[in-house]
């Protein structure tokens, strides 16, 4: 039956993703010939712009890597930079940024997957037809935005590239008041996320399995989104963020020209499926409860299933900010003075961002100002391991699907990842012909 | 019949599409006013003609130079949308970079020689330099900042829609603080773009405990000179006073001077 | 009328209670070294001691930034109906000094000057103003003694003078006595002789001089117009604007329409603007009527000292605060200029 | 000192709806709008009105009518911009705001028995329109009445027939100039405003001059009038134009040295503005 399937497919500028993607499949016959995962992203050099920065002009900097990551790549910069300046910051200081986190967890999720994904899951072209169809859901899923923009605002000052963090401190503290208010509002949104996980377990998530190797930072206290060290799923084990090389074993390929990432397997994959497979245990109690009404369990192989374990996620940093922003409350706020001397070193830093672990590593010289920059996103991280499942997935799917379905499958495959392509300054251009 | 507008990027964070993302209350309202026709980042339809287009992002090659010419011979207004497009942004920076060396720094040796010896093979050789939107194809109304203000993005599509023409009051930063009552950023010892850098952003940046670094671009009328020995004459270092200047400013032709 | 005294403690007791009731605004610390007239939140300290003036003067709590002209809406059958904004809600602006208060009393003439400014007057009417005495010079910025505002005790509803052994409290109108009914302070019955001897306590001179009175400086200003001092400056100048807008009695605006997505309905506003900015005289097709920096610099002057006080003859102007010296990046000051200006012309007339 | 007083009109800012009546284009950029009001409007000539579009904004307009007892107000506006540029849009049946009269005009007494000498250099034609109607309407009581107008091309020039009609009466001359017949028909002279001044044969103890037009005009008439007569300052009145947000002497933008444009203005006495060195700059 399969034998007459020749398929050519090329789906360039891939929507409702962040960043330039192209999609190239060949089949002759049944029998795949090509899959390919190409990024058609324009280069932006950061990492030799950044040279001759002062530490919080990199980071100020390196937040326009991404607008959607934007605090993970500061939190990963700051952390970076501290590290290279030997700076131990204050315990508010880590409290603020894990909050400043989370609150881009809850609006990066929530984008991504009531705005971009569930499309997909819908048979729909976008969110558009669905406003008309489903206006209380898109209403729903636009005011828990609405919320955690907000709730980064706060903290951060402004919603995207916030300018309160900085290096050592917090240029200026969140008001008292505004975090009341946002306590409360999340307090309300407890209901609403309920509705919205009713309605993600009526998805039908494609049913493709593929083992791989997960990786994710983890921490001995708590579910790992700000800190810790680097786990995989294939050793059990962890190592410090400062061998971090050691893990992306960056590597180039013959057929393609973009930077790939592996660590013990062929590939890896990072972002909320992998935090989920390594760190289960430590998610809040009724995160865990959604996962399983979900019917998601740890480990879980199915990439598509990425969705799944965003909308766990998305419960846990509901819970997890609840209890945080009550822990500030009563703690209450005291001025620290962010300063710092500039002087030489390097040091390297990592954080988890709703796409997966990021990290950066910075180098100062004597007089301070940056000699060598490096940032691994994310998505470079991950695209190795999506053609991997795009090559083991295309010849399940082929006998069962046409050309137009086996498409739309990889297109939704790529965009499970949420991936983050502008993030991917790593990466090279490349033209196909 | 309603206006068709689509949103285009080219290098940059995209950032500032999801800026009107973040304009939650009025996104609906806006949809229900204009038919959205391309917006790469959050829906997957696409159209031929467009009445008004938005261009985000900084342009390096190319094949850039030919997407965007395309762009604005199908759409009746051009909007440049954010810093990158605005004045090239950050990443302008790497102008005073040969290419190659950006290559060579970012990619490794390696690859640089492919980028010498291979041109047909190795696209990136057109990246020649990172240009603003204004110095390709002519741009109708500039929405500056990094990233852009929501509200004059309100006010831009309700002026287009009601056939106004959109109106940005060329002020200083340093109104808007006022208007805020903050503290000035030079009483508290540090240097400011404020005075010369194009407002419009409510100085959001000195309300968050910041500085400007003027991400908006400069005045028409920005002393450049003058802010220049200012910096000096505060204690900056003539390396820092060029290093700010190329924070947002490296594609500025008004901060030429003061950051070479 | 009436004077009391109290403690310093129980004046902070009587505002904290009168904030409960009415916006309060109170002079306090914002930022590294400067002030602000913030609302005085529950429990926060009250003190009389001196201060550096507020960036923004308390006179723009009378001219808010972003103020409402009228709102309309288009009803289905085409008319336009205008709606007034509404009244503006009750405020105590208080610890206004001398120089704020004659800053205010300034634009209460000119708001006052017919055709009347309603939207002024309403907000006029609905605040009261506890003043306060400045005992010693607030910094090396401040010339009030020189423009006549630091005796000015205009306006002020109460007025409190600190002492060294407690604060004297002054009743200067009815809403002030209504301001201070319950407050339970001690009647003074000498209250003349204590103020007498609290400004002879004063240093003399007291803050910086002008190099001739504000009577007549504008002869001076008048034969000095083409004066090379205003370019001089001029060329340190950003044209941002923070001069007119720090100025007590500053008060030009620029005229906004907002617009509703449906198009149905709206808003017309007034923000700040700045006559040193340099749209501000520019007409439709782009001619500009000050469009040199030292032309922008004169006209700010000359209204300070010869324009607005020999229109409304209220005195000068310029109340000698330093604000916009003090806040200007490039550290132009006016005074510097006006006594250049003195000097070129061979001293006062 | 007590506050502010309070006897302020609560509609100080508020614009009363006017409908446009009838729309006339009188040249490429300008047109001719007729408007009706609420209750007439009880203007002087030179006054002003501010007219608003609703969510768009307010500018202000010349009233071009002469006093009149009904409802009516006439204007001409030129597309100069964003806000002149949807007024143009507009047809009649659509709603306009307008506020005022505002300002200082003309006293028609003071012009009662004397010779004179009208001025108008392009729009300023429209404000000086106020004047000249009841003028014209009741000449018998005005001496020798003299009209010259300018305008860059025949294309340009304004109110034609009227000028034809205001020809015919006695005592009344209008002298019609263009910069360039731009190859167009022309019947009028050719030349700056300026031009026929010195020929006028004026007794500069009758006359009285009244100037209005583009900024740059007003330093050579007054030369070419203090070359050839001697007419004293008080007796020249001119009419002025400054960017204005609110008509009323509140805004600041309109102000001329001493002067607030709005107030003061914008018909002023030359003797006035000689102490304004920004005035006619
Ligand atoms: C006393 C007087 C009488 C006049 N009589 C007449 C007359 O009879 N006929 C006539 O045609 N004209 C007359 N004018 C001129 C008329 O007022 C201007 O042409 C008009 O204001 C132009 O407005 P606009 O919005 O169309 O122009 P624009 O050029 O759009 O605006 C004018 C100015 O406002 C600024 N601006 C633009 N948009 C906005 C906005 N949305 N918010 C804030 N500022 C903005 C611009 O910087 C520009 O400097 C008179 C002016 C005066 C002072
Ligand atoms: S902080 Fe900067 S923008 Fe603000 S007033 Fe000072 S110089 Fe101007
Ligand atoms: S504050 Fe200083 S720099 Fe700014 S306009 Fe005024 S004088 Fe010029
Ligand atoms: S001109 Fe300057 S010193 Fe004088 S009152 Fe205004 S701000 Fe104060």
């Amino acid at each position: 039956m399969s034998d007459d399937k020749t398929y050519r497919i090329r789906l360039e500028h891939i929507t409702r993703v962040e960043g330039h993607g192209s999609i190239r499949i060949d089949t002759k016959k049944g029998a795949v010939e090509e899959v390919r995962l190409e990024i058609v992203e324009a280069n932006r050099f950061f990492e030799n712009f950044v040279k001759g920065m002062l530490p919080h002009e990199v980071v100020q900097t390196v937040s326009r890597i991404c607008g959607i990551c934007c605090v993970g790549h500061q939190l990963a910069g700051l952390k970076a930079v501290e590290a290279a300046l030997s700076l131990t910051v204050s315990d508010q200081t880590v409290r603020l940024r894990k909050l400043l986190n989370e609150s881009q967890f809850l609006q990066s999720h929530t984008l991504h997957l009531f705005f971009l994904a569930l499309p997909d899951f819908l048979g729909a072209p976008s969110i558009l037809p669905l406003a008309q169809q489903e206006p209380e859901l898109v209403k729903r899923a636009l005011s828990l935005k609405k919320l955690a923009n907000d709730y980064t605002t706060v903290f951060g000052g402004r919603a995207l590239h916030p300018m309160a963090t900085t290096v050592n401190g917090w240029r200026r503290l969140p008001d008292l008041a505004q975090v009341e208010a946002i306590h409360g509002r999340l307090e309300g949104a407890v209901a609403e996320v309920e509705q919205l996980l009713a309605v993600v377990k009526t998805l039908a998530v494609p049913a493709y399995e593929r083992d791989t190797e997960y990786v994710s930072l983890t921490h001995p206290g708590e579910y790992a989104l700000y800190d810790g060290e680097i786990k995989s799923s294939h050793t059990g084990a962890s190592v410090p963020v400062a061998d971090y090389r050691r893990v992306t074993n960056e590597f180039t390929v013959a057929h393609s020209t973009s930077k790939w990432s592996r660590w013990h397997r062929d590939s890896y994959l990072v972002g909320a499926l992998a935090r989920f497979n390594n760190n289960f245990s430590q998610l809040h109690p009724r995160a865990r409860e959604a996962a399983d009404e979900l019917g998601l369990k740890s480990p879980c192989f199915n990439p598509y299933h990425n969705n799944t374990a965003q909308m766990v996620e998305l419960i846990h940093c509901l819970y997890s900010s609840l209890a945080g922003l009550e822990d500030l409350l009563n703690r209450g706020l005291v001025e620290e003075e962010a300063v710092y001397t500039a002087a030489a070193g390097q040091g390297s830093g990592a954080t988890e961002v709703p796409r997966g672990i990021l990290f950066h590593e910075y180098g100062f010289g004597d007089d301070g100002r940056c000699l060598a920059a490096n940032a691994i996103i994310p998505t470079s991280q991950n695209i190795n391991n999506i053609e991997q499942d795009m090559k083991a997935f295309v010849p399940l799917m082929l006998p069962a699907m046409g050309q137009e379905e086996l498409a739309r499958h990889m297109e939704m495959l790529l965009r499970a990842y949420d991936p983050c392509i502008s993030c991917s300054v790593h990466m090279l251009d490349v033209r196909f012909v | 019949m309603k206006p068709k507008v689509a949103f285009f990027d080219f290098a940059s964070c995209e950032g500032c599409q999801l800026a009107l993302l973040n304009c939650e209350d009025e996104l609906l309202d806006i949809l229900a006013c204009v038919e959205l026709v391309e917006f790469r980042e959050a829906i997957s339809e696409r159209a031929v003609r467009y009445d008004i287009a938005f261009v985000e992002g900084s342009i390096h090659r190319e094949q850039d130079l030919e997407r965007l010419r395309d762009i604005r011979s199908r759409s009746k207004v051009l909007v440049a949308l954010g810093a990158c497009a605005c004045n090239g942004n950050v990443q302008a920076r790497s102008n005073f970079v040969a290419p190659a060396e950006n290559y060579k720094s970012v990619y490794g040796e390696e690859e640089r020689n492919r980028v010498q010896t291979d041109p047909d093979y190795w696209p990136l050789w057109s990246h020649t330099r990172v240009r603003a939107v204004h110095e390709v194809v002519e741009v109708d109304f500039f929405l500056r900042g990094c990233p852009m203000v929501p509200a004059e993005f309100l006010h831009l599509v309700k002026s287009l829609l009601t056939g106004r023409t959109p109106y940005f009051p060329a002020n200083a930063v340093c109104v808007e603080c006022k208007k805020n009552d903050n503290e000035c950023v030079y009483d508290r010892g540090l240097a400011c773009f404020g005075p010369i850098a194009y407002g419009g952003c409510d100085a959001v940046c000195i309300n968050g405990g910041h500085v400007c670094d003027a991400c908006r671009g400069l005045l028409p009328y920005a002393n450049v000179e003058a802010h220049r020995r200012m910096l000096v004459a505060r204690g900056v270092d003539p390396d820092g006073v060029r290093n700010r200047y190329r924070l947002h400013l490296s594609n500025d032709p008004l901060a030429q001077e003061a950051r070479r | 009328m009436n004077a009391f005294l109290a403690s310093p403690a129980q004046v902070g007791g009587w505002l904290h209670v009168l904030a409960r009731t009415t916006a309060l605004l109170w002079p306090q610390p914002k930022g590294s070294r400067n002030f602000s007239f913030l609302p005085l939140a529950q429990g926060a300290p009250v003190s009389l001691d001196r201060y550096r003036p507020t960036v923004v003067p308390p006179s723009r709590h009378l001219l808010p930034a972003d103020e409402t002209l009228f709102t309309y809406r288009c009803e289905p059958t085409g008319e336009v109906r205008y709606q007034p904004p509404e009244a503006p809600p009750r405020q105590i602006l208080a610890g206004v000094r001398p120089c704020d208060l004659k800053g205010i009393a300034q634009l209460d003439a000119v708001m006052a000057d017919a055709p009347a400014d309603p939207l002024y007057g309403a907000r006029r009417a609905a605040t009261a103003i506890i003043g306060v005495d400045c005992l010693a010079p607030c910094d090396s910025r401040c010339f009030c003694a020189a423009t006549g505002s630091l005796a000015f005790r205009g306006g002020a509803d109460l007025f409190l003078t600190p002492l060294a052994d407690g604060v004297l409290v002054e009743v200067t109108s009815d809403r002030g006595a209504e301001l201070l009914a319950g407050a339970g302070f001690a009647p003074c019955g000498n209250a003349a002789a204590l103020r007498e001897q609290a400004e002879a306590d004063r240093p003399v001179p007291f803050g910086r001089a002008l190099a001739a009175s504000p009577a007549e400086l504008p002869a001076v200003l008048r034969a000095g117009y083409r004066s090379p001092v205003y370019g001089r400056h001029g060329e340190r100048c950003f044209s941002c604007g923070t001069c007119n807008l720090v100025c007590p009695t500053c008060y030009c605006f620029e005229v906004r329409d907002d617009l509703a997505l449906d198009g149905a309905g709206g808003r017309r506003s007034r923000t700040w603007d700045a006559c040193m900015i340099p749209a501000f005289a520019e007409v439709a097709g782009g001619h500009n009527f000050r469009p040199q920096v030292g032309e922008r610099q004169r006209h700010r002057l000359k209204r300070k000292f010869e324009y607005l006080p020999d229109r409304f003859g209220t005195g000068p102007f310029c109340v000698g605060c330093g604000r916009c010296g003090r806040q200007c990046a490039a550290d132009i000051d006016i005074l510097v200029m006006i006594n250049e200006i003195v000097a070129e012309q061979g001293g006062a007339a | 000192m007590s506050s502010a007083q309070q006897t302020a009109d609560p509609g100080l800012y508020l614009p009363r709806s006017a409908r446009i009546e009838a729309v006339a284009d009188l040249t490429a950029r300008e047109k001719f709008f007729r408007l009706t009001l609420d209750r007439p409007l009880g203007h002087q000539p030179g006054q002003f009105v501010m007219v608003t579009v609703p969510g768009m904004g307010e500018c202000a307009i010349s009233i071009t009518c002469g006093p009149r007892e009904d409802n009516i107000l006439e204007m001409v506006i030129r597309k100069a911009g964003n806000l002149t540029g949807v007024i143009h849009g507009l047809k009649a049946g659509d709603t306009l705001g307008v506020r005022g009269p505002f300002g200082r005009g003309f006293d028609l007494a003071e012009f009662h028995g004397r010779d004179v000498l009208v001025v108008a250099g392009g729009l300023g034609l429209v404000p000086l329109r106020s004047l000249l109607t009841p003028m014209i309407a009741d000449h018998g009581r005005f001496g020798r009445i003299t009209l010259i107008t300018g305008a860059r091309t025949p294309a340009e020039t304004l109110f034609r027939e009227e000028l034809a009609r205001w020809r015919e009466k006695d005592n009344v001359e209008v002298i019609e100039m263009v910069d360039s017949t731009a190859h167009l028909p022309w019947d009028g002279r050719v030349g700056l405003v300026t031009t026929p001044i010195g020929a006028l044969g004026l007794d500069a103890a009758r006359t009285t001059v009244v100037l209005c037009g583009p900024p740059v005009m007003y330093k050579f008439v007054l030369l070419e009038l203090d070359r050839h007569y001697h007419v004293p300052a008080e007796r020249i009145f001119i009419d002025l134009e400054r960017r204005m947000r609110c008509g009323v002497g509140k805004c600041g933008h309109c102000q001329i040295n001493q002067a607030y444009c709005c107030q003061q203005g914008p018909v002023f006495r030359y003797s006035e503005l000689r102490d304004f060195p920004e005035a006619l700059a």
